[in-house]
C-alpha cells in the first residue's frame, strides 16, 4: 500500500505551515486551562463548605510544618523541571535525564509527605466522611496529589524514552509538554497553599 | 452488592427487551462471522482514525439513541394519556424520564452534533483531518462506551430514577442506593471525557488546521459555530467532571459534599450542575445555528447577510451562556439581587439570538428560495424556535418563573427549543450533508412525510403542555387525578399530547424507512456538489477520498467554492491546471482507542456495582494502554503520489461514468 | 532539523533563577504574615491572595513562557477566558450560596 | 438540477395541500378542545386569588405582550419573505445575490430587542422586589412552618401550636409567612392560586409570602421531584375568615391528638398518608429539623415563628 515513515521525521505538515509539535503544545495548553476549571470547581466547593466542620477537625488543626515543607519541595521541583528543559535545549541528554530524575524524586517526596499528612489526619479521626469540610479538603488536595502522581508516572515513561531514543524533535516536544504540566501543578498548589492552608490556619 | 438484583426482573417489557437484545446480538455476531466481516469491521471502522468514518459512527449512534429516547418518550406518553393509568408503576416511570432526558441530551444531541463536526469541519476548512486524529477516535469510543454503559442499565441492575440531572440528596446513597444512580454517573462521566477531548480537538483544528489562505473571517459559519460550541464545551465540561466526581465521592467514599447531614449542602450540587447544564443546552444549539446558516445561504442562492454579526452573536452566546445558570433555580432562595442579575443576563441571550434570526430572514430576502429537504426543516425551525425562545424569555422573568418552574410550561419550553432548534437543525444537517458522506441523496417524498408528521406531531404534543402548565400540572408525576380527590381537568390535554407523541414516532419510522429506501434507490450524487453549494466541502467528490483534498485548496475569501465556480464559468474554456501532487502525510489506524474504552467500560461497570477491584483493574488497563501508546513512535505514513493519482483518476472516471449511466436511467424511467 | 526552532520555548538560566527566587520570596511573605498574625483578617486575606496571584503570574511568565510563540496568541486567549470562567465558578458559588433566603 | 427540484415540488403539491388542510384541521380541533376545556378556572395560574399571584400574573402578561411585540412581526416578515422570494418560474421579485450588509438594519435588530429586554428587565426587578415583601403592611402576618417529608407535607403553626399534615388552613386577607424546610429530599412548595413556589431545602429555612384574598380551597403540590411517592404529594390550602380560622385552631387544640416525637418519627418514614390534624407538636420541632440537617451553618435573617432563640452557632460571622 504505502510506505511507512518513521515519526522521527514528523516535523511533518509543512504543507500547512505548522508542525505537529506546536499543535500538540497548543492542545495541551488548552487542556490545562480546562483542568484549571476542574480545580476551580473543587475550590468553589471547598470555599462554600470550609466552615461545615460538624464539630470535628477544623482548618486550624492543620499541621503547619507539613504543608510548608510540601510547598517548598514542590516549588523546587518546578525549578528543577525548568532546568531539565534548559538542558534539553542545550542538547545535553544526560543532564536532562538527571534533572528529570531529581524532579521525579522531589515529586515523590511531595506525594509521600501528603500521604503522611492524610494518614495522620485519619488517625485523629479526621476522615473524608467526618464532615463536609473534610470531604472537600481531601478531594481538592487529593485531586492535586493524584495529578502529581500521574505526572511522576508519565515522567518516568519519558525518561525511559529519552534513554532509548535521545533528544529528538518528538521527545523534545514531549518534555516541553510535561514541564508545562509540572509548572501548572505548582501553580495550582500555590492556591491550595493559600486558600486551604494559610487561610485555614489564619 | 446483592447479585440477585443483577438482572432487572419482574416486568414483561424488560423480559422482552432482554430477549430481543440477546437475539439481536446473536444475530449480529452470527452474520458478521458468516459474512467474514470481522476483519473488515476491525480494519475499516473500529480502528479508524478517519474523521469521516468517525462522523458516520457518531451519526449511527445518535439515530439509535434517538430511537431509544423516543421509545422512552412514547412510554411516558402512554402512561400519561389517561388519568389513573396503571401502565407503568411509579419507579418505572421515574426511571424512564430520567433515561429519556439523559439519553436525548447526552447520547443523542451530543453525538449528533459531533457527527456533524466530524463530517463537515475538516472539509469546510480545507484540511485533511482534525488536529488530533487519534484523540478523535478516542473521543468517539469513550462516548460510545459511556452510552452503552448507561443503556445496559435497562436490563442489568436497573436505571437511575432521580431525574436527568439527579439532584441530591435524592441521588445520594440514602435515597438511591444501588447501581442505577451509579450507571448514570459513570455513563456520563466516561462519555464526558470524550466530549471534552472533542472540544479541544475541534478548537485547535479550526484555529490551526485551516488551509493557509483561509483567514478566520473567511470561515464558513458552520465552522464558526463549531468553534463557539467548542469554547463553551471547554468552559463547561470540566465542571461536569468535577461535579460528578463529587457525587461519586459522596456515594463511594461516604463523603458529604451534598448530603443532608454532617454539613453537606445539596444546593451546591444544583449550583454546579447548572453551571455545566445551562451552557450545555447552548452547546447543542450553537452548531444548530451553524447548520442553518449554511442551509439558508445555499438554498437562497445568496451571501449570508450580516456575516460579522453572525460571528459576534455566536461568540456572545457562548460566553454569556456562562452567566445565566441560576435561572434554573430562581426558586431556591438565593436572594433578590442574585435573581435579578441572572434574570437579566438570561434575557440578554435573546438579543444575539434574535440577531441571528433576523440575519437569516434577510439572507433569504432578495434571494431565490429553493425549498429543498434541508430548507424545509429550516422553515419549520423559525416559528418553532422563535416561539420556544420567547417562552424562554418569559421563564427568565424570575418572579414569573416562580409560577412556571417545574411545571409542564417548562417541559413545553425546552422541548420546543430542543426539538425545534436542535433536532430539526441536526436533521437538516443530515439531509444537507448526506450526499457528501454517502454519495447519494435521501428520498424527498418519504422525507416529506417524515417532515410533516414531525411538525404536526410536535405541535399536537407540546402546545397542550403549555396549557397544562397553567393548569398547575407539575413535571415528573407518573399519575394524576388519583389521589385526594383533585380533578384538575388535565386529562383531555394529556390525551392530545400523547397523540402528538405517537405522530412523532411514526414520523421517525418514516425517516428510517427513507434512509433504508434511499440506500437502494436514492439519487446518486456524481457531481460532489448536489445543492450548488458555496463552501469547500462541495468542491471535492462525494464521498470524499481518504485524504479529502489531493491539493490543499486556495481560498480567496468567503464562500470560496461559489466564487471559484463563477470564475470557472466566466473564463471560457476554464481548464484546471494539471495538479502536481505531493505525498500526503496521514495517521495510521490504531486499535488503542477501542481497547482503551473497553477498559473504561470495565472500570465503569466495576464501580457501578461497587466491585472496586474490577473498577481499579479497568483503570489500570486504561493507564497501561495510554502508556503503551506513549512508547509507540511509528504512528504515521505517507500516501505516495502514484496512489493519489490513481484515486483521483478513478474518482473522475467514476463520476463521468455514473453521469452517463444515470442519464440513461433517467431517460429510461 | 526542522524549521520551527524559533518557536521553541527556550528561556534562559537567568530567567529561571529569577523566577525561582521570586516565587520563594512570595511564598515566605504570606507565610510570615499569617504565622505571626501581622494584620487584621480581611487585609491579611487580601494580601495573601495577592501574593498567590503574583506567584501564579511568575510561573506563567518565567516558567511557562506564556509570551513566546508566534502567530496569534491562542494560548494566552484561552488562558484569559479560562481564568474568567474560573473566577466565575468560585465567586459565583460563594455569592449564590451566601444566602439571604428571601425570594418572596 | 434546479428545474428537476422544481418539478418535483410541483408533483408533490397536491399531497402538500392535502397535508396542509389536515394540519389546519387538527390545529383547529386542538383550539376547540383547549377552549372547551377552558372554563378559565381550570387555568389556575391565570386565576390567582391573592395579591402575590396577581402580581406574578401581571408580570406573566407583561412578558407575554413584550415577547409578542417582537415575535409576531418576525413571523409575519418571515412568511412574507418566504412567499415573495420563492424560486418558482415567473417570480420577478428582485434577486441580489451579493447584497449582504446593511448597517441600518443591523442597528435596528440589535436595538429593538435591547429595548424590549430593558423594559422587561425593569418589570422583572420590580416584581421580584415586591413579592419578597409582605403583600400588605398593616396586618400582622401569620406564620406557618412547612416541612416536606417523604411523601407528605407537615404544617406547624408556631402561633397556635397546632400541626396538620397535607392540608393547611389560613385566614383570608392576612399575609402568611410560610417558612419552608425539608426533612427529606428537597421539594418545592407550590400553591398556584396564591402565588409562585419556593424550594423546601434540608437545613435551610426559606421564607415565602403568600396571601389569599378570597376564601376557598386551593390546590397545592410539591413541584420538585422526590422519588416514588412524589406524584401523591398534593395538599390543600383552605382559606377561611379570621374568625373561622381561630375557631378551627381552637377545635384542633381541643379534639385532635398530639404529635409526639415518636409520632414525628412515624411521619418521617417514607409513605403516603391522608390529611391529619394535631393539637400540639414537640417544642422547637421545626428548628430542630432545620438544625439537624445543617441549619447551624447559616444565619437565618427572618424569624422562624415565635421561637426566636434559633441557635446561630454559625462559624462564619
Ligand atoms: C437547546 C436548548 C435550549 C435553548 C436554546 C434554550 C433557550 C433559552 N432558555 Fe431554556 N431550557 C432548556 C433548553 C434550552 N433553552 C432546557 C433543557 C431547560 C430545562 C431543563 C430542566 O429543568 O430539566 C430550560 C429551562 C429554562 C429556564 C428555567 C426554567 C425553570 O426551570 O423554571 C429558563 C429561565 O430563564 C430558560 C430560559 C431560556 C432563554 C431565555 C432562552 C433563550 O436563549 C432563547 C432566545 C431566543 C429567542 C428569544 C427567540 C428569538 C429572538 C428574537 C426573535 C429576538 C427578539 C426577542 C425578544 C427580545 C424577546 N430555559
Ligand atoms: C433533545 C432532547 C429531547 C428530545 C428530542 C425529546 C423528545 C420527546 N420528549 Fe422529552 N425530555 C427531554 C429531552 C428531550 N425530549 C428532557 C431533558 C426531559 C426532562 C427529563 C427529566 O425530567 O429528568 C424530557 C422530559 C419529557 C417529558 C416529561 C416527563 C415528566 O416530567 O414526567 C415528556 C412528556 O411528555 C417528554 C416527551 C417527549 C416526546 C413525546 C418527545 C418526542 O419528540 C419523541 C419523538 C419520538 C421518537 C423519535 C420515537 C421513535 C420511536 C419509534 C419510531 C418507535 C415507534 C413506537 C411506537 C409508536 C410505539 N419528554
Ligand atoms: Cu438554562
Amino acid at each position: 500500500m504505502s510506505q511507512s515513515v518513521s515519526a522521527q521525521a514528523s516535523g511533518h505538515g509543512h504543507e500547512h505551515g505548522h508542525d505537529q509539535g506546536e499543535l500538540k503544545v497548543l492542545g495541551f495548553w488548552i487542556f490545562l486551562v480546562t483542568d484549571c476549571l476542574l480545580f476551580s470547581t473543587f475550590f468553589g466547593a471547598f470555599a462554600v463548605l470550609r466552615d461545615h466542620t460538624d464539630g470535628g477537625f477544623t482548618a486550624h488543626d492543620f499541621d503547619v510544618t507539613g504543608f510548608i515543607l510540601e510547598t517548598f519541595i514542590l516549588l523546587i521541583s518546578s525549578f528543577t523541571s525548568g532546568l531539565a528543559v534548559l538542558a534539553m535545549h542545550k542538547g545535553e541528554k544526560n543532564s536532562l535525564i538527571r534533572w528529570l530524575i531529581v524532579t521525579v524524586l522531589l515529586g515523590a517526596l511531595f506525594v509521600g509527605l501528603e500521604i503522611n499528612e492524610f494518614a495522620n489526619m485519619v488517625e485523629e479521626g479526621a476522615t473524608i466522611s467526618r464532615s463536609a469540610f473534610l470531604t472537600s479538603f481531601f478531594s481538592l488536595v487529593g485531586l492535586h496529589g493524584a495529578h502529581v502522581s500521574f505526572g511522576i508516572m508519565w515522567m518516568i515513561g519519558l525518561i525511559i524514552q529519552l534513554a532509548q531514543r535521545g533528544i529528538t524533535p518528538v521527545t523534545k516536544n514531549k518534555i516541553s509538554i510535561i514541564s508545562l504540566y509540572w509548572h501548572f501543578l505548582d501553580a495550582v498548589w500555590i492556591f491550595i497553599f493559600t486558600v486551604v492552608y494559610l487561610m485555614g490556619v489564619m | 452488592m446483592n447479585t440477585s438484583h443483577f438482572f432487572v426482573t419482574g416486568d414483561p417489557m424488560i423480559y422482552g427487551a432482554d430477549v430481543s437484545i440477546v437475539l439481536v446480538t446473536i444475530g449480529i455476531l452470527v452474520s458478521l462471522t458468516m459474512l467474514k466481516k470481522w476483519g473488515w469491521l476491525w480494519r475499516e471502522w473500529i480502528t479508524t482514525v478517519d474523521h469521516k468514518k468517525i462522523g458516520i459512527m457518531y451519526l449511527l449512534a445518535a439515530l439509535l439513541m434517538l430511537f431509544r429516547g423516543g421509545v422512552d418518550a412514547i412510554l411516558m406518553r402512554i402512561q400519561l394519556a389517561v388519568p389513573n393509568s396503571q401502565f407503568l408503576a411509579s419507579d418505572h416511570y421515574n426511571e424512564i424520564f430520567t433515561t429519556h432526558g439523559t439519553i436525548m441530551i447526552l447520547f443523542m444531541a451530543m453525538p449528533f452534533m459531533f457527527a456533524l463536526f466530524n463530517i463537515v469541519v475538516p472539509l469546510q476548512i480545507g484540511a485533511r483531518d482534525v488536529a488530533y486524529p487519534l484523540l478523535n477516535a478516542i473521543s468517539f469510543w469513550v462516548f460510545f462506551i459511556g452510552a452503552m454503559l448507561f443503556n445496559i442499565s435497562f436490563v442489568i441492575g436497573g436505571s437511575a430514577s432521580s431525574g436527568w440531572l439527579s439532584y441530591p440528596p435524592l441521588s445520594e446513597t440514602t435515597f438511591s442506593p444501588g447501581p442505577g444512580q451509579n450507571f448514570w454517573i459513570w455513563g456520563i462521566q466516561i462519555s464526558g471525557i470524550g466530549s471534552l477531548a472533542s472540544g479541544i480537538n475541534f478548537a485547535v483544528t479550526i484555529l490551526k488546521m485551516r488551509t493557509p489562505s483561509m483567514r478566520l473571517r473567511d470561515m464558513p459559519l458552520f465552522t464558526w459555530s463549531v468553534l463557539a460550541a467548542s469554547i463553551a464545551i471547554l468552559g463547561a465540561f470540566p465542571i461536569l467532571t468535577g461535579t460528578l466526581g463529587m457525587l461519586t465521592i459522596d456515594r463511594m467514599l461516604d463523603g458529604h459534599f451534598f448530603t443532608m447531614t454532617k454539613g453537606g449542602n445539596p444546593m451546591m450540587y444544583v449550583n454546579l450542575i447548572w453551571m455545566w447544564g445551562h451552557p450545555e443546552v447552548y452547546i447543542v444549539v450553537l452548531p444548530a445555528f451553524g447548520v442553518f446558516s449554511e442551509v439558508v445561504a445555499t438554498f437562497s442562492k445568496k451571501r449570508t447577510f450580516g456575516y460579522g454579526s453572525m460571528v459576534y452573536s455566536m461568540i456572545a452566546i457562548a460566553v454569556v451562556s456562562y452567566y445565566t445558570w441560576v435561572h434554573h433555580f430562581f426558586t431556591m432562595g438565593a436572594g433578590v439581587d442574585v435573581n435579578i442579575t441572572f434574570a437579566i443576563c438570561t434575557m440578554i441571550i435573546g438579543i444575539p439570538t434574535g440577531v441571528k434570526v433576523f440575519n437569516w430572514l434577510f439572507t433569504m430576502y432578495r434571494g431565490r428560495i429553493e425549498i429543498s429537504q434541508p430548507m424545509l426543516w429550516f422553515l419549520a425551525f423559525v416559528p418553532t424556535f422563535v416561539i420556544g425562545g420567547a417562552t424562554g424569555v418569559m421563564l427568565a422573568a424570575a418572579p414569573a418563573d416562580y409560577q412556571y418552574h417545574n411545571s409542564y410550561f417548562l417541559i413545553a419550553h425546552f422541548h420546543q427549543v430542543l426539538i425545534g432548534g436542535v433536532v430539526f437543525a441536526y436533521l437538516a444537517g443530515m439531509y444537507y450533508w448526506f450526499p457528501k458522506i454517502f454519495g447519494f441523496e435521501l428520498n424527498y417524498t418519504l422525507g416529506k412525510w417524515g417532515f410533516w408528521l414531525w411538525q404536526i406531531g410536535f405541535y399536537v404534543c407540546f402546545m397542550p403542555q403549555y396549557a397544562l402548565g397553567f393548569m398547575g400540572m407539575t413535571r415528573r408525576i407518573y399519575i394524576y387525578n388519583q389521589t385526594e380527590g383533585w380533578d384538575m381537568g388535565w386529562a383531555p390535554l394529556n390525551l392530545i399530547s400523547s397523540v402528538g407523541a405517537f405522530l412523532m414516532g411514526v414520523a421517525f419510522a418514516f425517516q428510517v424507512w427513507q434512509i433504508l429506501y434511499s440506500i437502494k434507490y436514492g439519487k446518486r450524487d456524481f457531481t460532489g456538489d448536489p445543492w450548488d453549494g458555496r463552501t469547500l466541502e462541495w468542491s471535492i467528490p462525494s464521498p470524499a477520498p481518504l485524504y479529502n483534498f489531493a491539493i490543499i485548496p486556495e481560498v480567496k475569501g468567503r464562500d470560496a467554492w461559489w466564487y471559484k465556480k463563477q470564475e470557472m464559468q466566466q473564463e471560457e474554456g476554464y481548464e484546471q491546471e494539471t495538479p502536481k501532487y505531493e505525498p500526503i502525510h496521514m495517521p495510521k489506524n490504531s486499535g488503542m482507542p477501542f481497547i482503551m474504552s473497553c477498559f473504561f467500560f470495565v472500570a465503569g461497570f466495576g464501580f457501578t456495582f461497587e466491585w472496586h477491584w474490577m473498577g481499579f483493574l479497568g483503570l489500570i488497563g486504561v493507564a497501561i494502554t495510554l502508556y503503551a501508546r506513549s512508547f509507540q513512535y511509528n504512528t504515521d505514513y505517507f500516501i505516495p503520489v502514484d496512489e493519489i493519482e490513481r484515486t483521483e483518476n478513478a474518482l473522475r472516471n467514476r463520476s463521468t461514468l455514473i453521469q452517463k449511466t444515470s442519464m440513461e436511467e433517467t431517460l429510461g424511467r | 532539523m526542522t524549521n520551527h526552532e524559533h518557536t521553541e520555548h527556550t528561556g534562559s538560566m537567568k530567567a529561571y533563577i529569577i523566577g525561582f527566587i521570586l516565587s520563594i520570596i512570595l511564598t515566605i511573605i504570606p507565610l510570615l504574615l499569617v504565622l505571626n498574625h501581622m494584620m487584621a483578617k480581611t487585609s491579611l486575606t487580601v494580601s495573601i491572595l495577592i501574593a498567590a496571584v503574583l506567584q501564579f503570574a511568575i510561573q506563567l511568565f518565567f516558567f511557562m513562557h506564556i509570551r513566546e510563540g508566534d502567530g496569534p496568541r491562542y494560548n494566552a486567549m484561552a488562558l484569559i477566558l479560562g481564568l474568567v470562567f474560573a473566577v466565575t465558578i468560585v465567586f459565583g458559588a460563594i455569592w449564590i450560596m451566601d444566602f439571604n433566603y428571601v425570594v418572596q | 438540477m434546479f428545474k428537476n427540484l422544481i418539478n418535483k415540488t410541483k408533483g408533490n403539491f397536491e399531497v402538500r395541500k392535502w397535508i396542509r388542510y389536515g394540519k389546519t384541521a387538527i390545529l383547529g380541533l386542538l383550539g376547540v378542545m383547549i377552549l372547551s376545556s377552558c372554563d378559565r378556572s381550570k387555568y389556575i395560574v391565570l386565576d390567582p386569588k391573592g395579591p402575590v399571584g396577581q402580581e406574578e400574573l401581571r408580570l406573566i402578561i407583561i412578558s407575554t405582550i413584550l415577547c409578542a411585540v417582537v415575535i409576531i412581526p418576525v413571523l409575519a416578515i418571515f412568511v412574507y419573505i418566504v412567499v415573495r422570494y420563492r424560486n418558482k418560474p415567473g417570480n420577478n421579485a428582485p434577486y441580489e445575490p451579493e447584497w449582504d450588509d446593511s448597517k441600518v438594519l443591523e442597528v435596528v435588530w440589535w436595538g429593538i430587542p435591547i429595548v424590549i429586554i430593558g423594559i422587561l428587565g425593569f418589570y422583572t426587578a420590580k416584581t421580584a422586589i415586591n413579592v419578597s415583601k409582605p403583600p400588605v403592611k398593616d396586618v400582622t402576618p401569620v406564620v406557618v412552618q412547612v416541612t416536606s417529608l417523604d411523601w407528605k407535607w407537615l404544617f406547624t403553626y408556631p402561633g397556635q401550636k397546632i400541626a396538620t399534615v397535607n392540608y393547611a388552613e389560613i385566614p383570608a386577607g392576612v399575609p402568611i409567612q410560610f417558612v419552608l424546610t425539608s426533612d427529606a429530599p428537597m421539594n418545592s412548595f407550590w400553591v398556584p392560586q396564591l402565588g409562585g413556589q419556593e424550594y423546601t431545602m434540608p437545613g435551610m429555612a426559606m421564607g415565602l409570602w403568600l396571601q389569599a384574598n378570597k376564601t376557598g380551597n386551593y390546590y397545592g403540590s410539591g413541584a420538585s421531584f422526590t422519588g416514588t411517592g412524589f406524584a401523591h404529594m398534593k395538599f390543600r390550602v383552605k382559606a377561611v375568615s379570621q374568625a373561622n380560622f381561630n375557631k378551627w385552631a381552637a377545635r384542633l387544640k381541643k379534639n385532635s391528638p398530639a404529635l409526639t416525637s415518636d409520632g414525628y418519627e412515624d411521619l418521617v418514614r417514607p409513605n403516603t398518608v391522608k390529611e391529619l390534624s394535631f393539637s400540639s407538636y414537640p417544642k422547637n420541632l421545626f428548628e430542630d429539623i432545620v438544625n439537624k440537617n445543617g441549619g447551624t451553618y447559616y444565619d437565618h435573617p427572618h424569624h422562624m415563628g415565635d421561637d426566636r432563640h434559633m441557635q446561630t452557632t454559625s462559624t462564619h460571622h
